[in-house]
C-alpha cells in the first residue's frame, strides 16, 4: 500500500495547533504507518513536494511571504486543510485589522522599542492590510478550528480523511477552547 | 425618577425658550424629543449640559436622552459651522450628480460630510431625501433650497454665503 | 392671502395662481407672487388678482403659475423674466369670456385628481379658501348624518388600501380600531414621515392642501371613537410644518377641531410631532416610540398599533395621501370612489414623477395606468433621448423594473408580482447612464444607514450586502459572492424584525431579476457596462 | 385558565392564555435556540434566532414574543431556519470583533456555544473589523465593546431589576453601542449602583469582572428568577 504523502505547515501563528498534533502521542505512530510525512516545520525538509496527498495549514495569512506560501501549497496540495482558529477566523494574529498595519508596526518597533528604534524595511516580510483568513485565498477544503484544535478531534479527521471519508468530525470543534 | 424641576444652568434668555416648551408640553417624558428639537434651534446644538437640563427636567435617565439624542441624525452633539450646506442624496439627485457636488465640495474645502471647515464657516451635511427631487440635484444653503446645480455652482454658492 | 385683490364685493377677470410649495419657493415664487403684485398695480390692473397656491405639478419647470380663469399655464416666471412680463400683460388683458381654453398637455390630460383635487388652487394657509371649495363638507356630514359606523362603511365600499406602501385595507384598520375597547383615549396619527428617498408627494399635500388632510383625520377619529391625534411630521420638511400649524390654529378657530366639533358632542385635537431624521420611523410601532419620545426602533407585532399602540391604547395610523382621499370619499360615497381603478386597487394614486424624464412633477393617475403611459405621455419621455433603462418604484423597499415590464399596469398587485412594490409614490425613471448594481447598491447603503440597530439580520444583513455590492462594483467578486449575495438576500428579508429590514434587500432581488447581466459583467468582464462603476483593472485579487 | 392546543414540530403541545410559542416549546422538550433571551427580563426579540413558522402564511416570528394560539401549526426547527440561524450567528461574529482565545468569557460564552451548537467552522463573509474601545474605568468592572453583541440583556436588566437605568443604547445601525449614562466612562457614573448584575447576564465576554483572565468569567445567571416574575417586573 502507497503511503498518503502528508505536511504540515504554518503561516502566521503560535505553533500551538502544531503542538496539540504532538499531543497526538503514542497515536503519531500508528499515524506513521499510514502517512508519510513529507514536509512540516517539525522536521528537517528544505522544499515543498508538489504531489502532497493532504496538508495541514496552521496561521493567518498575515504577510505577502504568507500569501505567496499558502498559493503554493494549495497548488501542490491535493486536500487543503485550515488548522487552527488563526486559519480559520484568524484570531489573534487578526486582532490587528481593527487598528491597521501601521498603528501596529509603530507600536512594536519604535514606542516599545528600546534600541535600534524604526520600521524595518528588508527582512521582515511586508505586511498585508489585514491578516486574512486561508479560505479568503484559496480553496479550503476542510475546516478545522480550535485554538487549538483538541488532539483527539485531530486524530479523529485525519483517520476519516484516510480512510476516504468527508471529514464530519470537525463539525465537533468549536472556536476558541 | 421624577425631582424637583431643576435650575437653568444660565441666564441666558434662551433657557426661557427651552422652559417654555418644556411648560407647555407638561413636562411629560413623552415631550423628550420636542425639547430637544426646541434646544437644538436654540443652541444649534445639543451639548452635555443641555441634554443634563432637558432630561432631568422631563424626568428621563441620562441613559435615555442621550440615546435619543443619537439615534436621530437631525440632533447633532457637535457645534455647527458659521453656514450650512446640505447636500441631498435622494434617488434624483443621486443619479442627478449628488456625488460629484460632494467630491468637489470635499476637495475645494478639505471636508468630508458630516465635518466643518477648520475656520469654522462652513458645514457640509448630507441628507436621505429633502424633496425636491424635480430640482435635482439640490443642495440647501443654510434654509434656501437651491436646484439643478452643478458642482461649480455649488462653490460660487458657497463663496457668496 | 390675496396679494392684490379687486375691490370688494367683485369678483376678479383673471387670477394668477403662484405656485407656493417648496420646489417653486427654492425659485423665489414668493418674491414672484409680490412683484407681479406691485407690476400689476403700476399698470393700473385692478380687476386682476394674485393668489398663493400650492403645488401646480410640474415642478421641474417652476416657478409655476396659472390663471384659471383663462386655463393657461406658465411656466419658469422668475422675478424680472421674460415669461413674467407675458404673464402681466396676459393678467392685464385676457378676456376669459372669450379667450380660447387651451387644450391641457399631455402632462395634465390623463391625471385624475382627487387627493390633489384642491392643490394649486386653493390658499393653504387660508381656511375659508378651503371652506369654499366645500372644505370640512365631508366632516360636518360625518357630524350630522352618519354613525362612525356608516362612515366606516363607506371607506370599506370605497376600496381605499394604504397609501404608505404597504397596501392594507384602510377601512378595516378602521374597523379594528373601532372595535378595541379602551377606557379612555383612543388616538388617530398622520404618518408624515415621508422617507422614502425620491418622494415628496405627502410634502406637496401638505403644503398644498392641509386642511384635507386634518379633515380626513377628524372624520377617521370620529369614526373610530379617538378624541386625540398626532401629524408626525419629518422636520426637513419645515413648509409643510409650518403651513399645519396654520392649519390646525385655523381649524380651532373655525370650531373644525378642538371641543364639540361643528355644535356636536365630538371633540378632536390634533398636535403635530416632528421626525428627527430616521426612516424607521415610518414604520408604524417605530413611529408611536418616537411620538413617546423615545429611540424610533420597532417592536414585534402583534400586538398591532390598532390594539395597543401609543401609550397602550387603541391607535389608527394612516399615511397622508390615505387621509387626504377621505374627505371625498365621504362627500361622493364610497361607491364613486370605487368606480376609479383596477381590480383590488381603487382610486388613484399619486406618484412623484423623477430621474431621468423629460416632465418630472407630482401627477395623480388613476390605479392600473401603465408604466408606460406614466413615463412616456405624462413624464414626456426619456430626457436627451436617452433609452429608457429602468423605473424604480417603492424607494428601498421596493425595486427596478425593465423596459419589457413597462406595460405593468400601476396597482398593487401587479407591482409586487414584478418584484416592485407600489410604495409610497416615488417613481424615478433610469436610463442608460445609470448602472444598476451601483443602483443597488445606493439603496443598500440607504437601508443600512437607517437600520435602527435592533435587530441582527439588518443591523448586520444591510452590511454585510452592501459589502458584497461594494466587491462587485470594485470587481474584485467571484461567483462565489453573487451567490452569497442572493442567500443573504433572501434570509434578511425572512428574518428581520420590521418592514425595513423585510424589504432592504429588494432593490438587490430585483435588480438580480432583471438586470443580472450587468452583475455579471462586474464580476466577470470586470467591467461596469453603463460606465459608472471605476473597477479597478489588473488588481490582485486578495480578500 | 384559557387551555389551547397546537403543533410545533408535527408534536401536539398544550399551552396556555399568555405563554409564548418559546415557553410552550421548552416546557416540551422542543429546542428553540435564543440569544436575547434570558428568563426574567423582557423580551425584545432582536437575535431573530428563535424565530419560527408560523401556518399557513408562512411567515416567520419570534417564539419569545409571540403568544400561543389554539390550533398553531409551528415548525421550529427545519432546514430552512437551522441555515438562517447559522447565518445570524455567523455576522454576529463577523460584526465585532470576537476572538475567543483569549476572552475572559472563552468556554463559558453563549455565542461560542451557539457557533459550536450550530456546527459553524468558518465564515464566508468577510469580517467588518471596527475599531472599538475598551472602557476600564469601572472599579470592579469593564467592559469590552470588541465582544458585545447588543442583546441589551444589560440595559433590562439594569432598569427591570435594578432600577438604576444606568445602561442605555446609543447610535444606530452598526453604530450602536450600550452607554452608561449619557457617554461617560462607566467610572464616572453617579447612577450605577455598581450591583455587577449586567456582568452576570452578559451572554459572552463583553461585560467581566476585573482581575480575570482568560476563560475565567463565568456568568450566575440563576439569580434573576428570584428577583423578578416571569414578565420581567421585581417580584
Amino acid at each position: 500500500m502507497t503511503k498518503v504523502k502528508f505536511a504540515t505547515t504554518w503561516l502566521d501563528g503560535c505553533s500551538g495547533c502544531h503542538m496539540s498534533f504532538l499531543d497526538l502521542d503514542e497515536r503519531l505512530i500508528e499515524l506513521g504507518e499510514r502517512i508519510e510525512l513529507v514536509y512540516s516545520p517539525l522536521v528537517d525538509f528544505k522544499d515543498f513536494p508538489t504531489d502532497v496527498d493532504a496538508c495541514l495549514i496552521e496561521g493567518a495569512v498575515s504577510s505577502e511571504d504568507d500569501l505567496h506560501k499558502v498559493q503554493m501549497v494549495r497548488e501542490r496540495s491535493k486536500v487543503l486543510i485550515a488548522f487552527g482558529d488563526c486559519a480559520v477566523t484568524t484570531n489573534v494574529p487578526g486582532m490587528r485589522n481593527a487598528i491597521g498595519t501601521a498603528a501596529v508596526l509603530e507600536r512594536a518597533y519604535c514606542d516599545n522599542a528600546t534600541h535600534n528604534r524604526g520600521i524595518p524595511d528588508e527582512i521582515i516580510p511586508r505586511l498585508l492590510p489585514k491578516a486574512l483568513p486561508v479560505h479568503h485565498v484559496v480553496h479550503i477544503d476542510c475546516f478545522l478550528p480550535g485554538c487549538p484544535p483538541q488532539a483527539d478531534l485531530i486524530w479523529r479527521v485525519l483517520n476519516e480523511l484516510l480512510d476516504g471519508q468527508a471529514p464530519a468530525a470537525a463539525k465537533l470543534a468549536r472556536f476558541g477552547k | 425618577m421624577r425631582q424637583a424641576s431643576p435650575k437653568a444652568p444660565s441666564d441666558d434668555k434662551r433657557w426661557r425658550m427651552i422652559d417654555a416648551r418644556i411648560r407647555r408640553l407638561g413636562s411629560s417624558p413623552d415631550a423628550l424629543i420636542e425639547v430637544l428639537h426646541t434646544a437644538q434651534e436654540a443652541f444649534g446644538y445639543l451639548d452635555p449640559e443641555t441634554l443634563a437640563y432637558v432630561g432631568a427636567a422631563l424626568g428621563v435617565p441620562p441613559s435615555r436622552t442621550y440615546g435619543v439624542a443619537t439615534f436621530y441624525s437631525h440632533f447633532t452633539l457637535k457645534p455647527q459651522g458659521k453656514h450650512t450646506c446640505v447636500v441631498c442624496t435622494g434617488t434624483a439627485c443621486y443619479i442627478g450628480g449628488a456625488r460629484g457636488i460632494i467630491k468637489r465640495i470635499s476637495q475645494d474645502l478639505n471636508i468630508g460630510p458630516g465635518e466643518t471647515t477648520e475656520d469654522k464657516r462652513i458645514s457640509l451635511l448630507t441628507a436621505r431625501c429633502i424633496g425636491a427631487c424635480s430640482l435635482a440635484p439640490a443642495v440647501v444653503f443654510d434654509d434656501d433650497v437651491q436646484g439643478k446645480l452643478s458642482p461649480d455652482d455649488v462653490m460660487t454658492h458657497l463663496e457668496q454665503l | 392671502m390675496t396679494e392684490t385683490s379687486p375691490p370688494a364685493g367683485r369678483s376678479p377677470r383673471v387670477t394668477a395662481n403662484v405656485c407656493q410649495a417648496a420646489g417653486c419657493v427654492s425659485l423665489r415664487s414668493v418674491e414672484l407672487s409680490k412683484d407681479l403684485g406691485d407690476r400689476l398695480q403700476k399698470a393700473g390692473v385692478t380687476d386682476a388678482a394674485v393668489k398663493r397656491v400650492g403645488c401646480l405639478g410640474l415642478c421641474a419647470e417652476g416657478p409655476l403659475v396659472r390663471v384659471p380663469e383663462t386655463g393657461q399655464l406658465f411656466s419658469e416666471v422668475g422675478v424680472g423674466s421674460e415669461a413674467e412680463a407675458a404673464l402681466v400683460e396676459h393678467l392685464a388683458t385676457a378676456d376669459p369670456t372669450r379667450e380660447p381654453r387651451p387644450k391641457p398637455s399631455s402632462f395634465f390630460a390623463s391625471q385624475v385628481p382627487i387627493v390633489l383635487e384642491n392643490s394649486g388652487l386653493v390658499d393653504p394657509e387660508d381656511i375659508d379658501d378651503y371652506i369654499a371649495r366645500s372644505g370640512y363638507e365631508a366632516l360636518t356630514t360625518a357630524l350630522t348624518e352618519m354613525t362612525p359606523a356608516q362612515v366606516i362603511d363607506q371607506i370599506v365600499v370605497s376600496g381605499l388600501r394604504g397609501r404608505g406602501g404597504a397596501g392594507f385595507p384602510v377601512g378595516i384598520k378602521w374597523q379594528t380600531v373601532a372595535k378595541s375597547t379602551t377606557t379612555d383615549h383612543k388616538y388617530v396619527i398622520c404618518n408624515a414621515d415621508e422617507g422614502d428617498p425620491g418622494a415628496f408627494m405627502d410634502r406637496s399635500v401638505l403644503e398644498s392642501d392641509p386642511h384635507r388632510v386634518l379633515e380626513g383625520m377628524a372624520i377617521a377619529a370620529y369614526a373610530v371613537g379617538a378624541d386625540s391625534g398626532y401629524v408626525y411630521c419629518r422636520a426637513e420638511y419645515p413648509l409643510a410644518i409650518k403651513r399645519l400649524k396654520t392649519a390646525i390654529r385655523q381649524a380651532r378657530r373655525k370650531g373644525m377641531l378642538g371641543q364639540n366639533i361643528g355644535d356636536s358632542q365630538f371633540n378632536f385635537h390634533v398636535e403635530v410631532r416632528l421626525g428627527a431624521g430616521a426612516f424607521v420611523c415610518g414604520e408604524e410601532t417605530a413611529l408611536i416610540a418616537s411620538i413617546e419620545g423615545q429611540r424610533g426602533t420597532p417592536r414585534p407585532r402583534p400586538p398591532y398599533p390598532a390594539v395597543s399602540g401609543l401609550r397602550g391604547r387603541p391607535t389608527l395610523i394612516n399615511n397622508v395621501e390615505s387621509l387626504a382621499n377621505i374627505a371625498p370619499i365621504i362627500r361622493n360615497g364610497g361607491e364613486w370612489y370605487a368606480k376609479t381603478g383596477v381590480g383590488r386597487s381603487k382610486g388613484t394614486k399619486v406618484f412623484a414623477l423623477a430621474g431621468r424624464v423629460v416632465r418630472t412633477g407630482l401627477i395623480e393617475v388613476p390605479m392600473g395606468m401603465t408604466l408606460r403611459e406614466v413615463i412616456f405621455d405624462i413624464g414626456g419621455g426619456i430626457l436627451d433621448n436617452r433609452p429608457f433603462k429602468a423605473v424604480q418604484t417603492g424607494g428601498p423597499s421596493g425595486g427596478c423594473l425593465p423596459a419589457e415590464m413597462l406595460d405593468t399596469t400601476l396597482d398593487y398587485e401587479s407591482l409586487s408580482e414584478k418584484g416592485s412594490i407600489m410604495g409610497s409614490g416615488g417613481m424615478i425613471v433610469l436610463d442608460d447612464t445609470s448602472c444598476m448594481v451601483d443602483v443597488a447598491r445606493y439603496f443598500m447603503d440607504f437601508s443600512r444607514d437607517e437600520s435602527c440597530g435592533k435587530c441582527i439580520p439588518c443591523r448586520s444583513g444591510t452590511t454585510q450586502l452592501r459589502m458584497l455590492l461594494d466587491k462587485i462594483v470594485e470587481g474584485n467578486a467571484d461567483m462565489l459572492d453573487l451567490s452569497r449575495l442572493e442567500e443573504l438576500a433572501s434570509m434578511v428579508k425572512a428574518t428581520s424584525l420590521c418592514g425595513l429590514g423585510q424589504n432592504a434587500p429588494n432593490p438587490v432581488l430585483s435588480t438580480l431579476r432583471y438586470f443580472r447581466s450587468e452583475y455579471l459583467a462586474h464580476i466577470k468582464e470586470r467591467t461596469c457596462p453603463a460606465g459608472v462603476c471605476a473597477i479597478a483593472s489588473g488588481e490582485a485579487k486578495t480578500s | 385558565m384559557n387551555v389551547c392546543t397546537l403543533k410545533i414540530d408535527g408534536v401536539e403541545v398544550v399551552g396556555t392564555a399568555g405563554e409564548t410559542i418559546l415557553d410552550v416549546a421548552r416546557s416540551n422538550n422542543i429546542e428553540i435556540p435564543t440569544l436575547c433571551h434570558l428568563d426574567g427580563l423582557s423580551d425584545v426579540a432582536s437575535c431573530r434566532l428563535c424565530v419560527v413558522e408560523v401556518a399557513p402564511s408562512g411567515k416567520l416570528l419570534p417564539a419569545c414574543a409571540v403568544a400561543v394560539e389554539e390550533g398553531m401549526e409551528i415548525t421550529a426547527n427545519s432546514d430552512r431556519l437551522h441555515r438562517y440561524r447559522q447565518q445570524i450567528i455567523e455576522m454576529v461574529f463577523l460584526e465585532r470583533n470576537h476572538v475567543c482565545s483569549v476572552c475572559v468569557a472563552n468556554n463559558h460564552c453563549e455565542l461560542q456555544d451557539k457557533a459550536a451548537e450550530f456546527n459553524l467552522t468558518h465564515f464566508d463573509l468577510c469580517p467588518v473589523n471596527p475599531r472599538l474601545e475598551v472602557d476600564a474605568t469601572h472599579e470592579r468592572f469593564a467592559i469590552d465593546h470588541n465582544r458585545c453583541i447588543l442583546c441589551l440583556r444589560c440595559v433590562r436588566v439594569c432598569s427591570e431589576v435594578e432600577g438604576a437605568f444606568t445602561w442605555g443604547v446609543s447610535g444606530r445601525g452598526l453604530d450602536t453601542r450600550v452607554v452608561t449614562d449619557a457617554g461617560a466612562p462607566w467610572g464616572e457614573s453617579d447612577t450605577c449602583t455598581s450591583c455587577g448584575k449586567c456582568v452576570q447576564v452578559c451572554p459572552t465576554g463583553a461585560l467581566f469582572e476585573k482581575g480575570r483572565s482568560v476563560a475565567q468569567e463565568k456568568p450566575r445567571r440563576p439569580f434573576l428568577p428570584y428577583l423578578t416574575d416571569k414578565a420581567g417586573v421585581p417580584a
